[in-house]
């Protein structure tokens, strides 16, 4: 089953998300100055050598968001899969567990999700200051309520379905059930989700570095350059650009990507 | 004022310093006119009109009490609201304000102010010796809790003497001098009447408080019994919150307020081509620093600490951490001060000397973090970069203001510093003298204390100069601030605004009374 | 038929977007008056053709050629607006699932008004909205009316629908399988509604239909579609004549008769070798010539056209049929004499606080193919998952061969819980989609009986090969399986557990006829190997086909039970008297 | 969501109020541990380094820290419960009166930024819907998806570029609202924070009534009304939109709440002072009693607007307003 030639949206969002991951893992090996390598003047205009130019303090911007796209994709995706791993854990097992259990974690993501994702950044950094793992950690926390309903309300709904009464009828172990009968039927959907998630995490990335939230320097980072250039966005407006405009195209790619996979998906699973 | 103002000082100007071109290393005075071509020949003040100053207050609300301003913003609302015994001249030296005579003794043990004639607060109550007793009693009130009480710690609060209505004698304690009480009381020492209500305030300031909004803005009018006479020219004044320097910037140059204090330097190529626009550069000796502890390894080798001060790239410092709005600094402060040695020589750029001294002390491939408060990150990525050319791995940690100045801030290893212009004997008092309220660095010295207890006593400048001589060569070899260069102080002025004259300190924006409206806005 | 007939429906093509035809050219006319039964099994392009007739091609199609005349309109050419007043005014419409054709935000009043705001401009309102609520069988009072479609029964909302489409009195009403939902005894009555109301008000009708005896019931004339073709179009007497020849005439028509049980005469139904080919996978020429014993060379490669059969009778058939039909042979009846193996002494059920089983007993003995008929609530189903150790909110006492049963299969002895299978009624949703068949077999095996792996593939295929699957299949997932293929290796799974009793839920009811008649003669061959079955069922045709012995329930409880053929011929309990009466009287009507 | 049961719409109602008020108060057992876990000492935090120990000692004693924890937290329960949000350890004000002005210029510019994204949401969403797979749906949907993908202040600034300074400079770029003047009497100062949330958002809720639309209007009871003659106007209005907005009312709602927290970074870039900002900057500044009280709102009006948008699915959708039957 050859998915991914067929949708063009499947073809566009993939062809994006790679380009930017490329940029993100290859970029290193391209960039030609070292990411704390004071080359030029502050706020420099584009140059010959420097053609993106040079960020506040006169590191070259090229370098910087050669070297930058590894962490912040690297972030992103972290969360997102956190995020996904722990959710779809909970939510897996309130479902199968049901009654108390479920209700309680329903109730918890619910609480959870009335706090908008910025403010619980603006706790959690506050609290326990700016690295990297926290930044991880707090966009999957952001993240998961989301991730927990959706994995509970598919796991109801496979559990529902005829096969699994049969394994339980048969006496299965538990744990087989769970994983071998189950979870392959919830993972299609929890991956198109993933996607929706890494949109959001990069969204979310990108806004918490505008806030001061992000990652700490001296490291290079994509969310962390908006934030140290950010005030001078209309004197060296590259130093901005170049790495929102690439978030914002990793974000378009994968949510494009997911979104197409969904629907082929469900083409798919519909013409079966 | 202490590392706290300083830092706020840079949250209202320097936190967002970033860096801009490199600017050539011009002369001072060529730059300074070079950056504002408007604002010198203004005219004559006309009455009339809203100043309005935009304030980038870092994160608080603030306050309008008289003696606890704790933020830059509250500093400058008191400064339009309240007056003081002295206030600072142009060159950073005190002069007479609401005093008429100031006069020390002989040891300075006593301190004798005369007020001037009719003085009257904003409710026209008549300003009396009652009044300056009871201001200079509130400051220093334990239960008012005031952080800058901590400098006037030698002030006798229970002998303040009345000699009569307009005359106040200041005694200190243990009958010792104190020479720099005008430097310490002129920033907060707000004269307010004896049933002063921080709720309502009242004080001999050029404006009265009209409204405050905590956070957002306070609106003043002119007090027309302003003690200088034919001041203040606007009819009212203005101070609007921001919470983003980049907001302010733009909110300028949309005409929507016409002042903006102490702007970061990244923001000055920004403005240079708006005709709307002028900034003014005032050159200040607010100085910046990194604080070696010296209770911590590696700093208590003094190899090391001359090791880090020869690796630093001042020059390179000042271009890109001010984007080259300020001048380099020989791990000195207070030049503005009379007994400041000149003849201490400049410490030169020597990474290979720095190298040989790391080697002597056994300390290559040296590890060490710097801390970083708010506004200080750029300086201290600059200088990892530097210390990486000295084989030193310089790892900066950023923390917010909070973390910075909470419980742990005299436990830093390495941290940024600086401090607003002050005069020696009162930098001292904040940092490295004896008494210090917050010796990041735990410099302490026997010598360097004999010489400062001699020194606080002794009025006469030729020969305290002596004693702070031989302290400052003490500091110079052996002391833990590597300071690196003086900021200037940016202002940027609307041309609907006069009055505004470069300085060299940072009130430029803040003297209220002189400022006034042009009639074309 | 008429010169001059009503509908005339020339060379029709609908083709999807992605390219494959769903209609490939079909002719069909109706006369004034006339109901006509459009037959066909899933995937035959009956539902398309049924839209077709009002302009409509569903989202991913659209109609490619040919016309539809009603009266002297052609329907297809028409501009948007002559085409609303068309649909419904001219030509009515009842959908296929009440369910969803109305809509969940509107009150019945407000959507019978709105149909005659459309169509009944000036008329008095009021009494055509009550007249056509009464003839459908349903009240016009106001507190009807204010109601929303969830307000009311299955059968209530397609007289709703059924009432929507012949209010506005058009010339023909096309009805897409409205019954399909619905009980036999609702279904029953509904059907006499539409024939009272085409007859009152001169309406000629399309009915469309999968199931021959519905349509035997109700319609003048029938047209068996196939593979998007209508292969076959006769007066219903010549198709359903199985003593005056040359009744059906197109192999296809006859294998669906043969397939077809019939609760009047006892026989097996016979199944129609493989299945009906999707519509992006139809073969060139005939598209029956893969299934067809006829078949030859020809029918492979040419579509055959209509060829002229008798009066008003067309086949498209290059060999049409023109034999006696074969009588489908009688089935084996069994006098089963074996004590009983499950036995369910004063059973009952809750959910939550509803009571759905009230003190049931049953025996099912051994070697017994034991029916349990019953319409939709009157808990056939809950019975068998009670039995089969689904547990829940029970009382009473099951035994197993004189030993007392656990009510949940989790307290049951693993031997036990092997020796009781159940067989899910949704073979599309009893397997897990994400496991090969091999998978879907061998764990149970391996779990069971704890074999070594080469074992249990021998035993996976051993079972393949009992419910007439080829070994290939073993590798395939079911979404790459057919329905039938499906119930198969649901079957199958049953059977490696080495099953004495097999417990099978509405198991065809998801499947065309002709797929069945073939699950049906599996657990045939079964039980002959001595098996026990319990076959819960809604089809009276199915019971009578297949069943030793029956048990009916109604509400909760068993009102009937006893050998098959005494319970049908001379039913006792009222309500049995009633689900017959239903059963035949939609087959003999027009008798 | 829960569905109104058999026992009765009042007692859903009530069951459903009683969950979001316990979800609100462990929101503020969350928000209260979390100001409790914040780093440095609160008292410095206030007074600077260079404050005395008398005075950091006095300072501890008017917040309270010398007392048990939970003592405190039922204390500021209490006050919350009465009214009394405590007072601002920064500015000394009374906390309600500190965040009144900013909690209505918050909902003014969420109430206005929510309208037009709604209304605009709602126009191009049914445009696309209506044209679904034509140009005009593929030129919306995908303007929408890349928008989407463009951070807050990026919009923020290219705004204040293009209608405050630079280009066509008629609009002001910082919203110095009038602290004493009711926010709809300042519109021009909310114009453009307004635009950056509408232009953040609309995208998000737009592709929701898009998807939910062409569901309505490809669902079997449209279909069924257009084989009836019903015009395809009145299968747009009377049927598709009823049921399509459905799914739209709690989109917004998630919107409404991704506004309340989201605001913050359109508040810093246009000096708007609002919720968000304000809680900014208490936790810079730790000024705990306007931390809990601001996320505490924050939180509380996400809880009470998921329970409108419940109640509004419930009076919108008869099976569920008139129960099962």
């Amino acid at each position: 089953m050859t998915l991914l030639p067929r949708d063009r949206q499947v073809r566009a969002g993939a062809l994006l998300t790679v380009l930017v991951v490329l940029v993100a893992v290859l970029g290193p090996v391209a960039a030609p100055y070292a990411a704390d390598e004071l080359v030029g003047p502050a706020y420099g205009a584009p140059a010959p050598g420097a053609p993106l130019g040079y960020d506040y303090l006169g590191a070259d911007v090229l370098s910087r968001v050669l070297l930058g796209g590894r962490s912040l994709v690297l972030t992103t995706v972290c969360a997102a899969v956190l995020a996904l791993l722990a959710g779809a854990t909970i939510g897996m097992l309130a479902a199968w567990t049901g009654r108390l259990a479920d209700r309680a974690v329903l109730w918890c993501a619910d609480v959870l999700l009335a706090f908008p994702h910025l403010v619980l950044v603006l706790l959690a950094v506050s609290m326990l200051g700016r690295s990297r793992p926290l930044v991880v950690a707090t966009v999957a926390v952001t993240l998961l309520p989301g991730t927990v309903r959706l994995a509970r309300s598919l796991t109801l709904g496979v559990m529902r379905q005829e096969y699994v009464e049969a394994a339980r009828l048969l006496g299965y172990p538990r744990r087989r059930i769970l994983f071998r009968e189950i979870l392959p039927n919830v993972t299609t959907p929890l991956l198109v989700h993933l996607g929706a998630m890494l949109t959001w995490s990069a969204g979310l990335i990108a806004a918490m570095s505008f806030l001061g939230y992000g990652v700490a320097a001296p490291a290079a980072d994509w969310g962390l350059m908006v934030n140290e250039n950010h005030g001078g966005l209309r004197i060296q407006p590259w130093a901005v650009l170049v790495p929102v405009a690439l978030i914002a195209l990793f974000a378009l790619g994968v949510n494009t990507l997911a979104e197409g996979l969904g629907r082929t998906v469900a083409r798919v699973e519909e013409e079966r | 004022m202490n590392s706290q103002i300083t830092r706020r000082g840079f949250l209202g100007g320097a936190v967002l310093l970033g860096g801009a071109a490199l600017v050539g290393c011009a002369p001072d005075a060529q730059r300074q006119q070079a950056a504002s071509p408007g604002t010198l020949q203004d005219g004559t003040p006309r009455r009339g009109g809203r100043l309005r100053l935009g304030v980038v207050d870092g994160d608080r609300a603030g306050t309008l009490d008289a003696h606890k301003p704790l933020t830059i913003g509250s500093i400058i609302r008191g400064f339009a609201v309240y007056s003081k015994l002295w206030e600072w001249n142009a060159e950073m030296n005190w002069s007479p304000a609401l005093a008429e005579e100031t006069e020390a003794n002989a040891d300075a043990t006593t301190w004798t102010v005369r007020l001037r004639q009719g003085l009257e607060f904003h409710n026209g109550k008549t300003i009396t010796a009652d009044d300056v007793i009871f201001s200079a009693r509130r400051l220093t009130d334990p239960a008012l809790g005031s952080p800058w009480a901590a400098l006037l710690f030698t002030l006798d609060r229970e002998r303040i003497d009345k000699v009569d209505e307009r005359t106040v004698r200041f005694h200190f304690k243990d009958g010792k001098g104190f020479v720099p009480f005008p430097d310490t009381f002129t920033n907060f020492g707000a004269i307010v009447p004896v049933d002063y209500d921080p709720a309502k305030p009242v004080g001999a300031g050029p404006y009265k408080l009209k409204e405050f909004t905590p956070g957002q803005r306070s609106l003043f009018t002119r007090f027309e019994n302003y003690f200088k006479d034919g001041q203040p020219y606007a009819d009212e004044l203005e101070i609007i919150d921001f919470q983003d320097e980049a907001s302010r910037i733009a909110a300028l140059q949309a005409g929507q307020i016409s002042l903006a204090n102490g702007i970061g330097a990244d923001q000055v190529r920004l403005l240079q081509g708006d005709p709307r626009v002028s900034v003014v550069v005032s050159q200040t000796s607010n100085w910046q620093s990194f604080d070696l502890n010296l209770s911590k390894e590696p700093f208590r080798d003094e190899r090391v600490r001359e090791a880090f001060r020869l690796l630093t790239d001042r020059k390179e410092l000042v271009e890109r951490a001010l984007s080259g709005h300020g001048r380099v600094a020989n791990d000195l402060y207070s030049p503005q001060d009379p007994t400041f040695d000149r003849s201490i020589a400049q410490r030169p750029y020597d990474v290979e000397r720095a190298k040989a001294l790391l080697k002597a002390a056994g300390q290559e491939n040296l590890q060490v973090e710097l801390v970083s408060g708010e506004g200080g990150d750029a300086a201290a990525l600059v200088f990892a970069a530097q210390a990486k050319k000295a084989g030193v791995t310089v790892t900066v940690k950023k923390v917010d203001a909070a973390t910075f100045n909470g419980p742990r801030r005299l436990d830093w290893t390495m941290s940024t510093g600086g401090l607003l212009t002050e005069s020696f004997l009162s930098s001292a008092l904040h940092l490295d003298a004896p008494v210090s309220a917050a010796n990041k660095t735990h410099f302490s010295d026997p010598r360097f204390t004999e010489l400062f207890e001699q020194a606080i006593t002794q009025p006469d400048v030729a020969r305290r100069a002596e004693l702070v001589h031989e302290m400052q060569r003490i500091q110079h070899a052996k002391g833990g601030l590597v300071i690196w260069g003086f900021n200037d102080a940016l202002d940027a002025v609307s041309t609907g605004v006069g009055g505004v004259v470069p300085e060299h300190t940072q009130f430029a924006t803040w003297r209220f009374e002189k400022l006034w409206v042009k009639e074309t806005t | 038929m008429s010169a001059h007939p009503l509908l005339r429906v020339e060379g029709l093509r609908v083709a999807l977007d992605i390219g494959p035809e769903v209609l490939s050219g079909v002719d069909l006319t109706l006369d004034p008056g006339e109901i006509v039964g459009l037959v066909g099994e899933s995937g035959s392009g009956k539902t398309t053709l049924a839209t077709a007739l009002l302009g409509h091609a569903r989202p991913g199609a659209r109609i490619t050629g040919g016309t539809v005349t009603v009266g002297d309109v052609e329907i297809l050419g028409l501009r948007p607006r002559e085409l609303r007043r068309v649909r419904g005014g001219l030509v009515g419409y009842v959908a296929q699932d009440p369910a969803t054709a109305l809509n969940p935000a509107l009150r019945i009043g407000t959507q019978l008004a709105e149909m005659a705001a459309v169509h009944l401009r000036g008329r008095e309102v009021t009494a055509e909205v009550g007249a056509a609520l009464e003839a459908a069988g349903l009240p016009s009072d106001r507190a009807f009316l204010r109601r929303y479609p969830h307000q009311l029964s299955g059968g209530q909302q397609q007289r709703v629908l059924i009432a929507l489409a012949f209010l506005p009195n058009p010339r023909l009403v096309v009805l897409d399988e409205p019954t399909t939902a619905l009980d036999v005894t609702t279904q029953a009555r509904v059907l006499a509604s539409v024939r009272e109301m085409c007859r009152d008000r001169g309406a000629a009708a399309v009915y469309v239909s999968h199931d021959l005896g519905v349509v035997r019931g109700l319609a003048d004339r029938v047209a068996v579609m196939y593979a998007g073709r209508v292969v076959e179009t006769a007066p219903l007497g010549a198709l359903f004549s199985s003593v005056s020849p040359p009744g059906a005439r197109h192999p296809y028509t006859r294998g669906l008769l043969a397939a077809s049980p019939d609760v009047a005469v006892r026989g097996a139904p016979r199944p129609i070798p493989g299945h009906a080919p999707s519509v992006t996978a139809r073969p060139p020429g005939c598209a029956f010539a893969p299934r067809c014993v006829a078949a030859d060379a020809l029918c492979r490669t040419e579509t055959p056209g209509q060829v002229e059969a008798g009066p008003g009778h067309v086949v498209a058939c290059h060999h049409p049929l023109s034999g006696a039909v074969v009588p489908s042979e009688a089935a084996v009846v069994q006098d089963v004499v074996g004590e009983p193996l499950l036995r369910a002494r004063d059973v009952s059920f809750s959910y939550g606080s509803q009571r759905v089983l009230h003190e049931v007993s049953l025996d099912l003995r051994e070697g017994a193919f034991h029916a349990l008929v019953g319409e939709s609530g009157s808990g056939k189903t809950t019975l068998a998952r009670v039995l089969s150790g689904f547990g829940g909110n029970v009382t009473g006492d099951l035994s197993y061969a004189g030993e007392p049963l656990a009510v949940s299969g989790a307290d049951r002895p693993a031997e036990l819980r092997r020796r009781i299978q159940y067989v899910f009624q949704n073979p599309y949703r009893a397997l897990n989609p994400r496991h090969t068949v091999a998978e879907i077999l061998r764990t149970p095996i391996r779990h069971l009986f704890g074999v070594p792996g080469d074992e249990a593939r021998r035993r996976a295929l051993d079972a393949l090969g009992r419910v007439a699957l080829r070994p290939e299949i073993a590798g395939r997932r079911p979404g790459e399986l057919s329905g039938g293929e499906r119930q198969r290796v649901a079957v199958a799974r049953a059977l490696v557990c080495e099953p004495s009793v097999l417990i099978c839920d509405e198991i065809t009811s998801a499947l065309d006829v002709s797929v069945q008649a073939a699950i049906l003669e599996l657990l045939t061959t079964l039980r002959r190997d001595g098996l026990t079955v319990l076959f819960v069922t809604h089809d009276l045709g199915v019971v009578r086909a297949v069943a030793d012995e029956v048990s009916v329930m109604h509400r909760g409880r068993i009102v009937e039970h006893g050998r098959t053929d005494d319970v049908l011929d001379d039913p006792e309990a009222p309500y049995t008297r009633s689900l017959v009466t239903a059963a035949r009287g939609a087959v003999r009507q027009t008798w | 969501m829960s569905r109104p049961a058999t026992g009765g719409r009042g007692r859903w109602l009530l069951r459903r109020v009683a969950y979001g008020a316990t979800a609100v108060w462990a929101t503020s057992v969350v928000v209260f541990a979390a100001t409790q876990a914040l780093p440095s000492d609160p008292a410095m935090a206030i007074l600077g380094g260079d404050a005395t120990p008398e005075s950091l000692a006095r300072l501890r004693l008017d917040l309270g820290l010398d007392r048990p924890l939970w003592q405190r937290y039922l204390d500021w329960l209490g006050g919350v419960l009465t009214g009394d949000l405590g007072r601002s350890l920064d500015s000394g004000t009374d906390v309600a009166t500190l965040l009144g002005g900013r909690i209505a210029n918050s909902l003014a510019l969420l109430l206005l930024a929510l309208s037009v994204a709604v209304a605009l949401a709602l126009a191009l969403g049914l445009f696309a819907a209506l044209r679904r797979g034509g140009l005009a749906d593929r030129v919306v949907t995908s303007t929408a998806v890349s928008l989407q993908a463009v951070p807050g202040f990026v919009v923020a600034v290219a705004l204040i570029v293009l209608l405050a300074t630079t280009v066509w400079p008629v609009l002001p770029a910082a919203s110095l609202l009038e602290p004493g003047l009711s926010p709809f009497a300042q519109l021009h100062y909310l114009v453009l924070p307004a635009l950056t949330l509408v232009v953040a958002e609309t995208p998000y809720l737009l592709r929701q009534v898009r998807s939910s639309v062409v569901e309505a209007l490809e669902s079997d009871y449209a279909t069924a009304a257009r084989l009836r003659g019903v015009p395809e106007r009145r299968v747009i209005w009377r049927h598709a939109l009823p049921n399509g907005l459905v799914p739209a009312v709690q989109a917004t709602a998630l919107t409404t709440g991704v506004l309340l927290g989201g605001s913050l970074v359109v508040e810093v870039a246009f000096s708007y002072p609002g919720l968000g900002g304000a809680l900014n900057a208490a936790v810079g500044a730790r000024d705990i009693p306007v931390i809990q009280a601001a996320a505490l709102l924050i939180a509380g009006g996400v809880v009470v607007v998921n329970l409108l948008a419940d109640l509004v699915t419930v009076l919108l959708t008869p099976r569920l307003r008139t129960g099962e039957s």
